[in-house]
């Protein structure tokens, strides 16, 4: 089941890939690096979306299953604001010749990685067990309440990123559209791997 | 049995019914239920790990339990807090008062907490009661351990609560001031309050305990009256299984 | 009702005169910032307002670490938070009393901070003292709102004071942006501040604040209770 | 192009680096799980 999402997802970002290679390149070439940027961040939203719906779900009915949902979601939450601040720098570099200015999006994208981080630091840092699935739950919901308003103080920086990019082709919107659905099926398979992992550690100690 | 002649009388001061825990997914309680009538006095025996101090922290209401009931004198501890939680009182280990405050100001801080209608009254009612009188303006870090423990007691009966609960309270007191906590709590126990007390040492508990219940591995195992010969074979008898996992 | 304003009142009073008996906390908070507003000094050169405002901003946050993990050292150390939990029903009274006791100490150290830090670059804020004092008073409220929350869930870590400085710094970037555009505009009497503030109003900043403080500390007293379970 | 190509490895390397740790994670858990209550049991 696992296995069959993860090739379904890697299927359609081939195919997207195509797409956007042969009908809907985007010129100067370098901005295709869309492809990869937006997912990412669509993702990365969903996956913070997770943690805190799941958070939630484990403080009102305390089943294991959601913190270990909760840890996982913010541990690829993480992965994909790596990739979406990583990807967005290479942009940066090659558009406006730095690799990172105080704009909106790149300060945002950058607390998001903080706060995934500040996540993982905090529920790594437990020595002895207590409630630390209940007070991960907590962070995880404050930080989440947390994202709107780092979209909101970000509107006050003059901004140098394209709010959008507008497409002149179906297929453009066609070959991302596709790359965030793949995106989002991997991102569902790595939470479900990740979950697995915490729950088979959690019963072996 | 002695719990089918508990069972028969309806006020029971403490009442715990089905009382499950767990942490981080671990269960650390499981089902455990049992009743002190007003007057009696129960002891908490287990070894380490075995959910003592979690029990005894549910029962205070400092920590909510996944699954059961506690009632204090009819009330529940979840519904009707407000009714239920004045008539406890709750001694740690941590004295639980502030090293930088006066007695008379802990005792205040905690009057103020509970909501005492008498507080002034009532706070100099039990200085003078713990006898402490004389380091009433002190601050609490100056004093000695055994008069530390006087004032966590003090603390603890400020309110007038019906059901006092110590977590091995014995713990770093020398034997007169051991002694001095057990003439306090019969007096209590005389008054008509209950006690649920946790401890190792089963001749000190059996000096202010009647029944004795031996918790292991976080299920309830057996109980026994503290006067029967040999209790303390038998309580060490039932706690062996978690020694020997460890 | 009354009965929640009582223990809240309790509980400030009570840390109010434990703080005034050890004065460890106010200390050190001043000290540091005295340490953080000298460093920045050795590294400028004369009146520089962007500068003012990074070293208030660094101050308040630093200090607010200290200050909310010691306003729960307090309650930890001898076991009187179970005292206070198996005292009154309602976690969120101990919650708003300790956030109160935060954004006092916070306000009493703003007095003495940022003087030292007009001092040491020769900034005159006189003609924007009313917008400093909002600012201020809607960080601290800001900072505090966070930090007592999370001064509550890393008690039981043995590290606490670094993994609160991350987690205090994660979740108030947010405010830290207004707050500093709006410190900026106070400092450079009134033109919009630098690089930040693409034409926003200090009523902007100061509403956008207000909303974050609003919001979290709503947030923070409802999950509180989840933190000392 | 340089960058688009370097953008695309970089990320491509992150994704599958997770999921290969992941999965190696999750087999040497298994294999732990399995030895310590074997499925038969």
């Amino acid at each position: 089941m696992r296995v069959t999402v993860l090739i379904i997802s890697f299927v359609l970002m081939i195919a997207s890939g195509v797409i956007a290679f042969t009908k809907g390149a985007i010129e100067p070439v370098v901005r295709n690096i869309v492809y990869i940027h937006v997912p990412a961040s669509i993702c990365s939203l969903v996956c913070f979306g997770g943690l805190f719906v799941f958070s939630i779900m484990y403080l009102i009915k305390k089943k294991p299953v959601f913190d270990y949902l909760g840890a996982a979601s913010a541990e690829v939450a993480f992965v994909f604001a790596t990739v979406l601040n990583i990807t967005g720098m290479i942009f940066a570099k090659a558009e406006w010749g730095l690799w990172w200015t105080p704009s909106m999006r790149l300060i945002s994208s950058a607390i998001l990685w903080f706060l995934a981080a500040a996540y993982l630091i905090l529920r790594s840092s437990f020595n002895e067990q207590g409630n630390k699935a209940n007070l991960c739950a907590v962070f995880g919901i404050i930080a989440f309440v947390d994202v709107p308003f780092v979209y909101i103080s970000a509107r006050l920086m003059r901004d140098i990123h394209r709010p959008s990019f507008s497409f002149d082709s179906s297929w453009q919107s066609a070959a991302l559209g596709l790359a965030i659905v793949a995106t989002i099926m991997l991102a569902s398979a790595l939470i479900w791997m990740r979950a697995d992992i915490e729950k088979l550690n959690k019963r072996l100690n | 049995m002695a719990e089918e002649n508990l069972k028969k009388n309806n006020s029971a001061a403490l009442e715990a019914e089905n009382i499950s825990k767990s942490f981080a997914n671990k269960d650390v309680l499981r089902g455990i239920s049992f009743k002190v009538e007003a007057g009696d006095g129960v002891c908490v025996y287990g070894s380490n790990a075995s959910g003592k101090t979690t029990l005894l922290r549910i029962l205070a209401g400092i920590l909510q339990a996944k699954d059961g009931t506690v009632k204090i004198g009819g009330w529940d501890i979840k519904k009707s807090a407000e009714k239920a939680l004045p008539m406890i009182g709750v001694i740690s280990h941590g004295t639980m008062t502030y090293p930088q405050l006066t007695v008379e100001e802990n005792l205040k801080f905690f009057a103020d907490i509970y909501n005492l209608s008498d507080k002034k009254e009532r706070v100099t009612e039990v200085i003078d009661e713990m006898n402490l009188s004389k380091f009433r303006y002190d601050v609490v870090s100056s004093l000695s351990r055994g008069t530390r423990q006087r004032l966590a007691i003090g603390r603890a009966v400020l309110h007038r609560p019906k059901v006092i609960l110590a977590d091995e309270p014995f713990t770093g007191l020398d034997s007169k001031s051991k002694q001095k906590f057990i003439d306090i709590i019969n007096k209590f126990k005389k008054a008509g309050g209950a006690l649920v007390l946790t401890s190792h040492h089963v001749e000190l508990a059996g000096k202010c305990c009647e029944k004795i219940v031996v918790l292991d591995g976080g299920k309830f195992v057996a109980e026994a009256n503290i006067g029967d010969d040999d209790v303390r074979r038998f309580c060490e008898d039932h706690s062996t299984s978690t020694k020997e996992k460890i | 009702m009354s009965n929640s304003i009582n223990i809240i009142k309790a509980i400030f009073v009570k840390d109010i005169i434990n703080e005034l008996r050890s004065k460890q906390t106010f200390a050190s908070m001043v000290v540091l910032s005295i340490i953080i507003a000298w460093i920045f000094r050795l590294a400028s050169s004369g009146v520089e307002s962007a500068m003012a405002a990074a070293v208030i901003m660094v101050s308040v946050v630093f200090s607010s670490i200290l200050c909310c993990e010691r306003s729960f050292v307090v309650e930890h150390d001898e076991g009187c938070i179970d005292g206070l939990l198996s005292a009154s029903a309602d976690r969120g009274n101990i919650y708003i009393g300790k956030l109160l006791f935060n954004v006092t100490m916070l306000c009493i150290f703003d007095c003495v901070m940022v003087p030292v830090v007009c001092v040491c670059f020769n900034l005159t804020p006189a003609g924007n003292l009313l917008k400093l004092i909002v600012i201020l008073l809607l960080v601290n409220i800001g900072v505090s709102a966070v930090g007592t929350l999370l001064g509550s869930i890393v008690m039981s870590i043995k590290s606490r004071s670094s993994v609160l400085s991350i987690l205090i710094m994660a979740l108030i970037m947010p405010m830290m942006i207004p707050a500093i555009s709006g410190l900026l505009m106070v400092f450079s009497a009134g033109a919009d501040g630098g690089m930040f503030s693409a034409g926003q109003s200090f009523s902007e900043i100061a509403g956008m604040m207000a909303a974050y403080d609003a919001i979290f500390v709503t947030v923070c007293w409802l999950v509180f209770g989840f933190t000392v379970d | 192009m340089n960058y688009l190509i370097g953008a695309f490895a970089v990320s491509w390397a992150v994704y599958f680096v997770y999921l290969i740790y992941l999965s190696f994670k999750l087999n040497s858990l298994n294999r732990r799980f399995e030895s310590k209550y074997p499925p038969g049991k």
